[in-house]
């Protein structure tokens, strides 16, 4: 089995994993400092009866120091992340050229939907919620007609920012898939955005990370990241049939 | 020895040997303001949780006066303020040595707590009676029918009836507390004349719980029914 | 026990005060400050209520005659709902 | 005899005539209160722990019918097999129990009862009927929520944090009345708790013998103290949010429903504003206990004294604004996860002085590895490794990728169980004869803290790997998962573990119930401590002291050059020693 963190297939993993390996390396430090320091107390001074043990209230200046040096790692762990958290989270961060996607999720399903050629998402309208229109499109709406709405499917293409616009039914869920290292509540209430690239084609799994009920455990889909070209050629396969007489 | 009796009045929690002195008050005393700290964070929730819904409220709020009648509050917001100022002149009383006078006040002061949750049940019933519940607007009711017609907010209303009652309910509950515990003082302490000039740390233990509900009475008229 | 064998404080004053500062709030509310703006009246409103519940707990609680480090118990919480609140608020800000 | 001066309240043993209720059940003395605390505590800890055993079980043997299961409800676990519903019970009445009702009360409950009086130098608490009813009001609280199991569709399933809309609406959670009484019993809970916080607040301030000026306080007092502020101010925020929980349930309020313009993160803020103080109220005082063992352990004074006292305030000033770093990927503001991440980030600073001055503390010493001492060892190195991950979760960007992952539990678990609850162990090994009167076993005292330490460590160290593996937290099933599959068999491995780590805590209970009828009787300063609660006999009677002790010195003298003893107690007087003034504290 792998020991380490899983593969990175997203534009975020391979500096997150970078961080994950400072924190690693920086925490390492005390960690074998209080570690082998208690063991060697633990041998050298061991009790011996009739004896007694060093008589000392403290040192300010050792104190300053174990106080000093926590506190500047910390503060500059605390900016060095900061911007990269910005660009993650922020809400003005997401590429202008992001390919938009909607996730809507409820329990225990994904609902995603792909803009389809125009590139625009169709409107979606909490009272139009039904079991035939499970994420409420509306078909009035211009761009809502090439929309291709799959359940638990998430097709994607590689090497293009992605924006999800996450939206919620019922209870939070989570949107989490390990390889990109994005993780994003999905709440109800709320239009959250999460933005990414997918690097690697490949087939990954999404699970929700957020305790969303009983059937949590199950509640997974599969992403499936294309080439462009592979993905053109998907999403046309893919595209909605025109209804005929228009609704 | 003498300063040490000063912490104390010798009643039966306080230490009865000279320990160091904290913040130079008495045990009951200092546990009540304690305690009323705790009641701050419990009323933050309350409040806070409504100032944070209505600032976020995806719509406009029922105008003030509207849907509560303000000009009963007005008048029981009026009462317990006077309670608060009859709970002091009893206190005041009893530190000048007049027991008879403190015994009055406190029995105007209990008649005042009494009268105000009497009216805040009455209004309860006159809301409840007109449609407003803690789930919002009932179905059906006069209320209703002003939010079908557009003159209240119907997108806000849930969020007014879930804040208003919380709010105002348990303050209410509070109310409450603060009139039985002075009741159960006046019968069990100050009848049997057992509060003195030098012994009446009851009286101003519950009176600083009382003014707190005052307090909190004066918070929460401004912004549930003046705003 | 601050105020034992001294002179109290003029509650009947006070309370003079706090009925006019209520009629005060009422006025603004509905009578004679109909056109001016929310954020105005907001704002005027929350200083008279923080003035009457500062009364209260100046004079009827005695605070202003208690040493600080009672104060300090008092006024302790108050810092934390701010953070509270602040923090809640904030979800609508941007 | 000469206790005339003294009032009922706080007369004393040599004329004890309570009945048994009013000794043993409907006590007012703190002692015999701390001592109803461990045992309720002590239970819900056992409840937490088998609830704790079937979780591993269903996650180390998904699907497979576990032993012993078929005495079970069908509605719970056919055949012995864990239903979904049944697992999601689990999950949240282990987290709610072992937070609320183990750690909480055995932390707050039993060492806040029974050492703050003893160590001051106090009679009592300030107010022994009120610390009664904050004792049933926690019974009434923990039966409350151990019913919610026996009621129909059973206990709440919504996590122990509880949040909406999921716990909020019976339709999304399936459960009916037992989340109500969940939110219930957290009323009665918080109230429980103010009235005890309130107490300890009272008595620390106002009733220390004389002498015991605030720097002369030990440690373990300094921590409950301070724990008890955060419990004052946090928990009434927590009962107000489960209040509109309950009313939400009950009367069909909007406060957290989004159709209505209710907002679901209020809860979560709410929440969470209580929850992280809440954090610091079940480790705090396990550091000022752990202070107090490492000293005595070490027969030295502790390390930089004021500035450990310094640690434990600024721990709890910061606790109050740091909450948001459990809700970073919640859809919060992410400014607002700016700021709350440097905050957190800060913490690191005085917990490196606490476990840095521990250390210090060893050194040079003349280490005494009596159980309390190894217990608290064990915290020492377990809650480095619980503060260090932390700090992995602190980083916002490093957190968006384990953050609700096993990465977290096992941080938790390397805090309350390799933390608290090592030093509650020590504590109940060191303060077992002031209570009982005898010894603990010795024998039986090492072996359960070395086979708890190495099992502690299998069980929860494997939990970082499958986090980082992305093991998502409260899965009923997780081989559901292709990219889980691998971790299986580490999953198995934890499980087994966690058995064995059961398994090593019959010893405690074993050595626990025999000791108090069978064990060697203690002498009266069993550890040479220099405590003013051993200078009482064991256990101590009503009303501690005849008169009451006078504190000459701070209570880590231990090895002071001119002293023939290498302890030297707080109430001992020196030909140097003065008599202290009665002057306000602090000057």
């Amino acid at each position: 089995m792998n020991w380490w963190l899983p593969p990175q297939a997203s534009n975020f993993a391979p500096r997150i994993d970078g961080m994950f390996t400072a924190i690693l390396i920086i925490t390492a430090i005390p960690f074998f400092l209080v570690e082998i320091g208690v063991l060697i107390f633990i041998f050298k001074y061991k009790g011996r009866a009739g004896q007694k043990g060093h008589y000392t209230h403290g040192n300010t200046r050792l104190e300053m120091i174990w106080t000093a040096i926590p506190a500047v790692t910390m503060v500059a762990l605390g900016l060095l992340s900061n911007s990269f958290w910005v660009q993650i989270k922020g809400r003005n961060s997401v590429p202008a050229d992001a390919y938009p996607v909607g996730v809507h999720a409820k329990q225990f399903e994904w609902w995603v939907t792909l803009p389809g050629p125009d590139g625009k998402l169709g409107r979606t309208v909490d009272s139009l919620i039904s079991k035939a229109n499970p994420t409420g499109l509306d078909t009035t709406d211009a761009g809502a007609k090439d929309d291709i709405v799959t359940r638990n499917q998430m097709h994607l293409p590689a090497g293009r920012p992605v924006v999800a616009y996450l939206t919620a039914e019922d209870v939070i869920h989570s949107f989490y898939v390990p390889e990109f290292r994005v993780r994003q509540d999905v709440v109800p209430g709320m239009h959250i955005k999460a933005w990414f690239v997918a690097t690697v084609p490949g087939k990954y799994e999404i699970g929700c990370s957020q305790l969303c009920g009983l059937g949590h455990y199950k509640m997974r889909a599969q992403v499936t990241v294309h080439t462009q070209a592979d993905f053109d050629a998907w999403a046309k396969e893919h595209a909605p049939q025109p209804k005929a007489g228009g609704e | 020895m003498s300063h040490a009796m000063a912490v104390g009045q010798g009643g039966p929690m306080d230490p009865p040997f000279p320990a160091e002195r904290g913040v130079d008050v008495y045990n009951k005393k200092l546990g009540m303001w304690v305690f009323l700290a705790s009641e701050v964070m419990f009323f933050a929730a309350l409040i806070g949780s409504y100032i944070i819904l209505r600032f976020g409220a995806p719509g406009p709020w029922a105008l003030p006066g509207v849907v509560l009648n303000i000009k009963i509050t007005a008048f029981n917001t009026f009462l317990l303020i006077c309670s608060s100022v009859s709970m002091v002149k009893a206190y005041a009383a009893v530190s000048d040595g007049d027991v008879g006078k403190m015994k009055f006040w406190l029995l105007m002061t209990i008649l005042g707590g009494a009268c105000f949750v009497g009216i805040q049940v009455f209004e309860y019933i006159h809301l409840v009676e007109r449609g407003f519940v803690p789930a919002g607007v009932r179905e059906g009711s006069e209320l209703a029918e002003m939010v079908a017609k557009g003159e209240l907010p119907g997108a806000t209303m849930g969020l007014y009836g879930s804040t208003f009652f919380t709010m105002t309910g348990f303050h209410g509950f509070h109310v409450t507390c603060g009139v039985i515990s002075m009741l159960f003082l006046y019968l069990t302490k100050a009848l049997p004349g057992k509060y003195t000039q030098q012994d009446h740390a009851g009286i101003e233990v519950v009176g600083l719980y009382w003014h707190f509900v005052d307090l909190v009475w004066i918070i929460l008229f401004t912004i549930v029914y003046l705003i | 026990m601050a105020t034992t064998t001294h002179k109290h404080p003029p509650y009947i004053m006070i309370w003079i005060y706090l009925a006019v500062l209520t009629a005060l709030e009422l006025g603004l509310a509905f009578e004679f400050a109909r056109n001016w703006t929310f954020g105005l009246k907001l704002t005027l409103l929350m200083i008279l209520a923080i003035w009457k519940a500062l009364l209260v707990a100046l004079y009827f609680m005695h605070l202003k005659f208690e040493k600080w480090n009672l104060r300090l118990v008092a006024l302790f919480p108050l810092p934390l709902t701010l953070i509270l609140l602040a923090a809640g608020m904030s979800e609508h800000i941007w | 005899m000469t206790t005339v001066a003294a009032s009922p309240h706080t007369g004393h043993a040599h004329h004890d005539d309570r009945s048994f209720v009013t000794k043993y059940i409907f006590s007012t003395d703190h002692k015999i209160i701390g001592i109803q605390f461990l045992f309720l505590s002590l239970f819900f800890l056992l409840v937490g722990g088998i609830l704790a055993m079937q979780i591993r079980w269903q996650l180390g043997f998904p699907g497979k019918p576990m032993p012993g299961g078929g005495i079970l409800p069908q509605t719970m676990a056919p055949g012995g097999v864990i239903l979904p519903e049944y697992y999601l019970q689990l999950v949240t009445m282990h987290g709610t129990f072992m937070v609320f009702f183990a750690i909480m009360l055995l932390l707050v409950g039993v060492y806040a009862n029974f050492i703050i009086p003893l160590k001051l130098g106090a009679h009592d608490m300030a107010f022994p009927r009120i610390n009664m009813a904050s004792f049933w009001s926690a019974f009434i609280s923990g039966i409350l929520m151990l019913s919610s199991m026996f009621v129909a569709d059973g206990a709440p399933r919504a996590g122990w944090t509880m949040y909406v809309p999921l716990s909020a609406r019976h339709d999304y959670s399936g459960v009916g009345f037992g989340q109500e009484l969940w939110s219930i019993s957290i009323i009665f809970f918080g109230l429980s708790s103010v009235l005890g916080s309130l107490n300890y607040i009272t008595t620390v301030i106002n009733n220390r013998a004389p002498g015991m000026t605030w720097f002369r306080m030990p440690l373990s007092v300094w921590a409950l103290f301070i724990t008890a502020v955060l419990g004052l101010l946090a928990v009434p925020v927590l009962a107000g949010a489960a209040i509109m929980l309950l009313f939400e349930q009950v009367l069909g309020t909007h406060f957290f429903d989004p159709s209505a313009g209710g907002q679901v993160l209020l809860w979560q803020h709410l929440f969470w504003f209580f929850g992280h103080p809440e954090v610091y109220i079940l480790i705090l005082p396990a550091m000022g206990l752990v202070s107090e063992l490492i000293a005595n352990g070490s027969r030295k004074p502790i390390f930089g004294y004021h500035s450990m006292v310094f640690a434990i305030v600024g721990i709890a000033f910061l606790s109050w604004i740091v909450w948001g770093h459990h809700m970073f990927v919640s859809g919060m503001n992410p400014t607002l996860g700016s700021s709350f991440m440097v905050t957190t980030l800060l913490i690191a600073v005085p917990t490196a002085i606490k476990v840095f001055n521990w250390l210090s503390t060893m050194w040079r010493g003349n280490l005494r590895f009596h159980t309390p001492m190894l217990h608290a060892i064990g915290f020492v190195t377990m809650f480095t490794i619980g503060g260090l991950s932390g700090i992995f979760m602190a980083a916002t960007p490093v957190d968006m990728f384990i953050h609700d992952t096993y990465f977290i539990v096992a941080h938790i678990h390397y805090v309350l169980f390799g933390g608290s609850l090592f030093a509650i162990f020590g504590s109940i090994v060191f303060w077992f004869p002031k209570m009982f009167g005898r010894m603990m076993n010795e024998g039986l005292g090492k072996l359960h803290f070395w086979l708890t330490f190495i099992f502690f460590n299998t069980t929860f160290f494997p939990m970082h790997m499958i986090g980082m593996a992305g093991h998502m937290r409260r899965l009923y099933d997780p081989t559901i998962y292709e990219f889980l599959r691998p971790v299986q068999p580490l999953n198995v491995f934890i499980s087994v573990n966690a058995f064995l780590l059961f398994a090593a805590q019959i010893i405690f209970f074993v050595n626990f119930w025999w000791s108090m009828f069978k064990g060697e009787k203690a002498s009266q300063n069993p550890w040479e401590d220099n405590g003013l609660e051993w200078t009482l006999p064991n256990p101590a009677p009503h009303g501690n002291w005849e008169t009451p002790p006078t504190v000459y010195r701070g209570p880590y003298e231990f090895s002071a050059p001119g002293v023939t003893e290498d302890y030297l107690p707080q109430n001992r007087k020196l030909p140097t020693d003065r008599e202290p003034a009665l002057s306000p504290a602090g000057h």
